[in-house]
């Protein structure tokens, strides 16, 4: 295996566009050396990003932030604005492991692991982040729910590198959470994860995006769960249709974290819960 | 005296609850016992306790058995 | 040992320089070149905690580490805790309160501990709590290691107050 | 006992304080040497290969590519390991687990290892062995194993302890019977009658520490071991006969020990390390991963039992009757036993009965686990005990005291109770503050008791006392908790001299007698033993020497607070001598000073502990929190009162942990689907509350100090006491542990459908 840290994406790029054999990216490492260490890959380059000066940085731009592939969760966390402007997207990044793994775990790297019950996918798309891709001599921009194609793939192509995470710059009256299901207070897996979005007008919903983790084979955007908040001030109602729309949407499977119903039913109630943060963090009256 | 056997024992001793068998100590109680009943040796080969008026003694054979005690006959155990 | 590639680190303040293969992970690195075995593996997944080291005053698990990429790095084990001859508060708190038994996990429960009172002197139960949440111990049941790192956090106020 | 029973009264010097432990700098300095910390010159790097199958026939294994490989300098296969057992069947299940005989009987059964000159070298190897297995049917689960249609796993096997014998061989390797008096009647005399059946998922010890070890085996047929275990004779004695070698010739060091639950009673790769040793003629070390210590060592049963209690309208047991079913995994074992001996031990049944059954499954073979099978007995009965109080509208302390077992109480086991602890810890826990506190909606509380065995055994100690009065004490049972603290502080008390002057060591298997195993509850009651006696045997040399110094004949010497003096006619103006004193003339007065001990450590007392749990759970998630926790236990005598807290704290957390979240899960292809502490959930440092713990002291009578075990016993009733809190929280009652999310969720919807049907 050979271990490359180059000094600049485009460096990164070449290495790994030049690379005939298995190729893999190193941001955090924390699911990366454990697939290594399980036998589960057997990589023939492995390229770190953390010496690449941007993109281990969150930088605030006049459209929001770029937050770099290789920043951590602990960066994340230490980032008052970020903590500010999108606090759901914070908690969730700083859900996934311990302290220790917040010091190497990215978000970036979160979202290529492309486990569907990744704590900062639905999050970071509820908040609408977009990630740049880039590629030899080529640059996209996408939002995050189009990297993620089934478990354990991304739309990524060959030789291609996440190189930040654009979050959006944040409406006053907007407010977002993240709560997720796990037996165990910490160092656990999502067995339900919910994200939500909501942008108010006078204390009503006038926008929002509501996405569920681990109840599909990828983390889903559920526009029916959107709708029924929007025109409310999350009355009962409201709510009611919210947790009817995500529990329709799921699309789960029994497996060694939970079961397919208790998914359907517990993505209902983590809904209404993170709609009552999300709002409440809008400038909603509790 | 009379000397009870846990269930577990009872397939040694043909079914028996418990067996009358004259000793001084544990050795001479285990002695005559297997004499009797050869079926308890497979039991004594995995191991056996005596519990003396409810004081369990597990290897030392050489315990003196007070007349009319409580002596009952179990299996040994291990622990974590 | 093929692929090896030579790491200069400083660890515990020393420069140690180690040749090691691309794929070994810096707890096998600090424990077989460095000779640090207090670095502790109990389960190589960053789900116990035990090898937790600090990379550039951040708190990690060494088994989610590749040896390479510490090049450069300054790393902090529990074999740095000490000040010479005398005890780290959270040592000698550990010891007095009975915060171990068998004591496999407390390297690494020393130096998470260590990590969370540099950044916040005062922290409540629930804070401990949590941020010693990926610090597995099965002897305890967490009771007197809370205690401790309550007990040593009082101590080294007093002391910075002098 | 021959001993006189001292302990009422005893005044206790230093006995009962809480003094550092010995092992404590070198442990929070990482300098203290586990199982993986030690290396030999020309070490090599041993790993095994595992079956990915839950059953099947092992065709062929070609092990010729990585016998080629370079740097490979050993590779064993079974053929490796010739039968030396001489037709001991458990000591050929042992060798048959430690590595597969032409069949793999369950996911991660050893079927292969190498020695290679690191590990690079060795991963590759395992990958260049090729095994062909033929899959075979498997199951996993016990109530499936014992029916008809199971696939039966081993064809040797025909049920034991039935009457008449049968002639077809069975995944029932036991039937137990035990109890006393007349069910029938007793459930003829009941007013109220409770009827349940329980499941338990399989559980796992969890130390943190993975198995490992360094072997060195020499041509000449010597050979060491450096180990992690509980029990390093018992590790020497099994490995010298796997191996044929001569058990004299192994020398076994136990190094500091990372967690063992009984766990580490049992070797699992220690004799392929040796074997690959031998093979190769190079020390090799061998440290399992994580992966492997949940697939391929000892967890505890999976159990399915059915309780009965039957009462009269006043609260009386009348009859009580437990059919418990225990899988042992691939091998026989003793757990439905252990299951029937301890399920009603904590009260007072006139008439019962207990039965209990053995069944093999493609599991590893289980071991013991912290109180083995007692924890999950006690649920079905603590859960039944709930059950009667709510139906007789009784407090659940009050019918627990009703019907409590004391001194003279039949054992269901058979044998009468000496003193025992069972009815204080009730009273202490109805008295206890945390019993009166406030429960908000979804909170709920509940209580259970639990019962372990202590266990005694052969035990042996060294005493020295060097020329500045400080004394080495090397003991042969391995801590595992704190003992060396309590051993020394044993010392200490006996010789009248200073904690601090005491130094005490785990000694090697080459240094000692045989000691058994630390396990059931055993090290601190049966060292503790034998160093009071060593001490006392040291002292009757240091009289002598005395007696020499001071030139009185040795009867008139007595000991007194670490002093020799003489009484006696004319000997008044003589000085007291210390033992310093006596100690530094010891060259001259005929050589050094020691004092030995070897004892069978028998009439070790019973344990007992009652727990009071609070709850609260989500109903929407069906998740329960741990919101307070009390363990009240009777330690006989404390030494070491904050190891003996540490002790209940630990156990208690165990048993938490087995009641919410803890499991082993297989799939339907009968492989482990959470090997790992990720997917396999202990508790966390935020999951849990400070754990309050009362100690009693009923002493034993027969230890000196009255001492009893307290390693085992505050496993036990967590289920129990946590179920019934959820119980008391939901209205609904859980049969199913541990009680997770996702169970709690179902049976409130089951309860509340229910509910609905009888309304509609």
């Amino acid at each position: 295996m050979r271990y490359e840290s180059p000094a600049s994406t485009k460096e990164a790029v070449a290495l790994l566009a030049k690379e005939k054999g298995d190729a893999y990216v190193l941001a955090g490492g924390t699911d990366l050396l454990v697939r290594m260490k399980t036998g589960f890959i057997e990589p023939d380059l492995v390229v770190d990003i953390k010496r690449i000066p941007d993109m281990t940085r969150i930088k605030k731009t006049a459209g929001g932030f770029k937050i770099g592939a290789a920043v951590s969760g602990a960066q994340l966390g230490a980032s008052k604005d970020l903590c500010k402007a999108w606090p759901g997207v914070v908690e969730a990044t700083n859900l996934i492991g311990s302290d220790q793994v917040q010091g190497r775990a990215t978000m970036a790297g979160n979202l290529c692991n492309a486990s569907p019950a990744a704590d900062s996918v639905p999050a970071m798309i509820a908040a609408g982040a977009k990630a740049t891709i880039v590629g030899k001599g080529k640059r996209r921009t996408i939002p995050v729910e189009k990297v993620v194609t089934g478990p354990g793939q991304t739309s990524l192509k060959r030789g291609e590198v996440i190189e930040s995470i654009n979050l959006p710059k944040r409406n006053k009256r907007t407010g977002d959470a993240y709560l997720r299901f796990t037996p165990r207070t910490e160092m656990d897996i999502a067995v339900v994860g919910v994200g939500i979005s909501l942008t108010l007008e006078r204390g009503v919903v006038k926008k929002a995006r509501v996405a569920l983790g681990a109840v599909a084979p990828t983390a889903i955007v559920v526009p029916a769960a959107a709708r029924a908040l929007v025109g409310t001030k999350l009355d009962n109602a409201a709510l009611d249709k919210l947790a009817a729309a995500c529990s329709k949407a799921c699309n789960p499977i029994d497996d060694k974290r939970g079961t397919a119903d208790y998914r359907i039913r517990v993505a209902g109630v983590l809904a209404r819960r993170a709609a009552k943060i999300a709002y409440k963090r809008a400038g909603g009256a509790a | 005296m009379q000397i009870s056997l846990n269930g577990v024992l009872r397939s040694g001793a043909d079914g028996a609850a418990s067996v009358e068998i004259e000793a001084a100590t544990i050795r001479e109680l285990l002695t005559k016992l297997v004499e009797r009943y050869p079926g308890m040796g497979e039991h004594m080969e995995q191991g056996i306790a005596v519990a003396i008026n409810g004081v369990v003694y597990r290897d030392d054979w050489t315990v003196a058995i007070p007349p009319d005690a409580e002596v009952f006959l179990m299996p040994r155990i291990a622990g974590g | 040992m093929s692929g090896a590639v030579m790491v200069s680190t400083k660890i515990n303040g020393d420069v140690v320089e180690f040749a090691c293969p691309t794929d070994e992970v810096l707890l096998d690195s600090l424990r077989d070149r460095a000779g640090l075995t207090g670095v502790k593996e109990g389960c190589g997944t960053g789900d116990c905690g035990a090898c937790s080291i600090t990379l550039d005053e951040q708190l990690v698990c060494s088994c989610l580490v590749l040896g390479v990429e510490a090049d450069g790095r300054e790393l902090g084990t529990v074999e740095g805790l000490s000040d010479g001859d005398q005890l780290h508060p959270l040592q000698k708190r550990f010891i007095e309160m009975a915060a171990l038994q068998c004591g496999i996990c407390t390297p690494g429960f020393l130096v998470a501990a260590k990590a969370l009172l540099d950044k916040n002197a005062n922290p409540s139960e629930t804070e401990i709590r949590y941020a010693l949440a990926g610090n597995l111990c099965r002897c305890t049941g967490y009771d007197k290691i809370v205690r401790a790192v309550q007990a040593a956090a009082k101590d080294l106020r007093k002391s910075k107050k002098r | 006992m021959a001993h006189d029973n001292r302990y009422t009264g005893q005044k206790f010097q230093v006995v009962g304080n809480r003094f550092e432990r010995p092992d404590g700098v070198d442990k929070v300095t990482g300098r203290a040497r586990y199982g993986a910390d030690a290396n030999a010159p020309g070490q090599l790097v041993g790993l095994v290969l595992r079956s990915p199958h839950a059953h099947a026939e092992i065709k062929k294994i070609d092990t010729s590519k990585a016998e080629k490989l370079a740097g490979v300098k050993a590779v064993i296969t079974s053929a490796d390991l010739p039968d030396h057992t001489g037709g001991n069947r458990g000591m050929m299940d042992i060798l048959e687990n430690c590595m597969a005989r032409g069949r793999a009987l369950y996911d991660g059964h050893a079927v292969a290892a190498v020695a290679a000159v690191d590990a690079q070298t060795a991963r590759k190897a395992l990958k260049l062995i090729k095994v062909s297995y033929k899959k075979r049917p498997h199951v996993t689960d016990v109530d499936e194993a014992m029916k008809d249609t199971a696939p039966v796993i081993h064809d040797w096997v025909f049920t034991g302890g039935v009457d008449p014998k049968p002639s077809k061989p069975s995944n029932i390797a036991n039937r137990t019977q035990m109890g006393h008096g007349d069910v029938d009647a007793g459930f003829a005399d009941a007013d109220v009658i409770v009827e349940h059946s329980y499941k338990t998922e399989q559980t796992h010890q969890g130390y943190i520490e993975p198995h490992a070890c360094l072997a060195s085996v020499n041509p000449d047929g010597s050979g060491e071991l450096w180990v992690t275990t509980q029990g390093p004779f018992s590790y020497r004695t099994v490995c010298a006969n796997l191996l044929g070698m001569d058990i004299a010739k192994l020398k076994v060091t136990s190094s500091e020990i990372g967690g063992g639950f009984g766990g580490k009673t049992h070797v699992w790769t220690e004799p392929l390390a040796l074997a690959l040793s031998r093979k190769a003629n190079r020390p090799v070390k061998l440290v399992m991963t994580r992966d492997e210590v949940f697939r391929a060592t000892g967890p505890t049963a999976s159990t399915s039992i059915d309780v009965k209690l039957g009462a009269s309208k006043f609260g009386v047991i009348t009859a009580a009757t437990l059919e418990l079913r225990y899988q042992g995994g691939a091998f026989p074992g003793p757990w439905g036993m252990l299951g029937c001996m301890t399920g009603f031990a904590c009260y007072n049944i006139e008439n019962q009965r207990s039965v209990g059954y053995d069944v093999i499954v493609n599991r590893p073979k289980v071991a013991a686990y912290r109180a083995p099978s007692a924890p999950m007995a006690a649920y079905a009965v603590e859960s039944a005990m709930d059950i009667l109080a709510q139906r007789l509208g009784m407090d659940a302390v009050d019918l627990r005291l009703l019907n409590v077992a004391k001194e003279g109480t039949k054992a269901p086991y058979g044998p009468i109770y000496g003193p025992i602890g069972i009815e204080a810890s009730l009273r202490a826990v109805k008295d206890h503050p945390h019993r009166k506190g406030k429960l908000k909606k979804n909170q709920g509380r509940g209580i259970a008791c639990g019962f372990w065995f202590n266990i005694g055994g052969q035990t042996c100690v060294d005493l020295n006392i060097g020329t500045d009065g400080t004394v080495n004490l090397a003991v042969g049972t391995v801590d595992v908790g704190g003992a060396r603290s309590s051993m020394g502080m044993i010392a200490a008390e006996e010789l009248g001299i200073s904690y601090h002057d005491v130094k005490v060591s785990v000694a090697d298997t080459a240094s000692l007698g045989h000691n058994d195993t630390t396990e059931g509850s055993r090290g601190t009651f049966s060292s503790g033993m034998a160093t009071i006696f060593a001490a006392r045997d040291a002292i009757d040399v240091l009289k002598t020497r005395a007696a020499k110094m001071l030139d009185v004949p040795v009867e008139d010497i007595v000991w007194e607070q670490g002093q020799a003096r003489a009484t006696g006619k004319g000997h008044g103006n003589l000085p007291s001598l210390t033992l310093k004193e006596i100690a530094a003339k010891s060259g001259s007065t005929g050589g050094p000073i020691a004092g030995h001990n070897e004892v069978v450590a028998d009439g070790a007392g019973m344990g007992f502990a009652c727990h009071i749990a609070d709850v609260e759970v989500d109903p929407e998630t069906g998740h329960s929190k741990i919101l307070r926790y009390t363990v009240v236990q009777d330690a006989g005598k404390a030494i070491h009162p904050d190891y003996v807290e540490g002790q209940f704290q630990g156990a208690a957390a165990q048993g938490i942990g087995w009641a919410l979240n803890e499991e082993y899960i297989y799939g339907a292809d009968g492989t482990l689907q959470n090997p790992g502490f990720l997917d396999y959930r202990i508790p966390v440092c935020s999951d849990l509350p400070f754990i309050d713990t009362t100690i009693l002291e009923i002493p034993n009578p027969n230890h000196p100090y009255g001492i009893r075990g307290v390693g085992e016993t505050s496993i036990v009733p967590p289920l129990g006491a946590i179920g019934n809190a959820i119980a008391d929280a939901t209205g609904v009652r859980m049969h199913h542990a541990p009680m997770s999310p996702v169970r709690v969720l179902d049976a409130l919807d089951a309860a509340a459908a229910q509910a609905q049907v009888s309304a509609g």
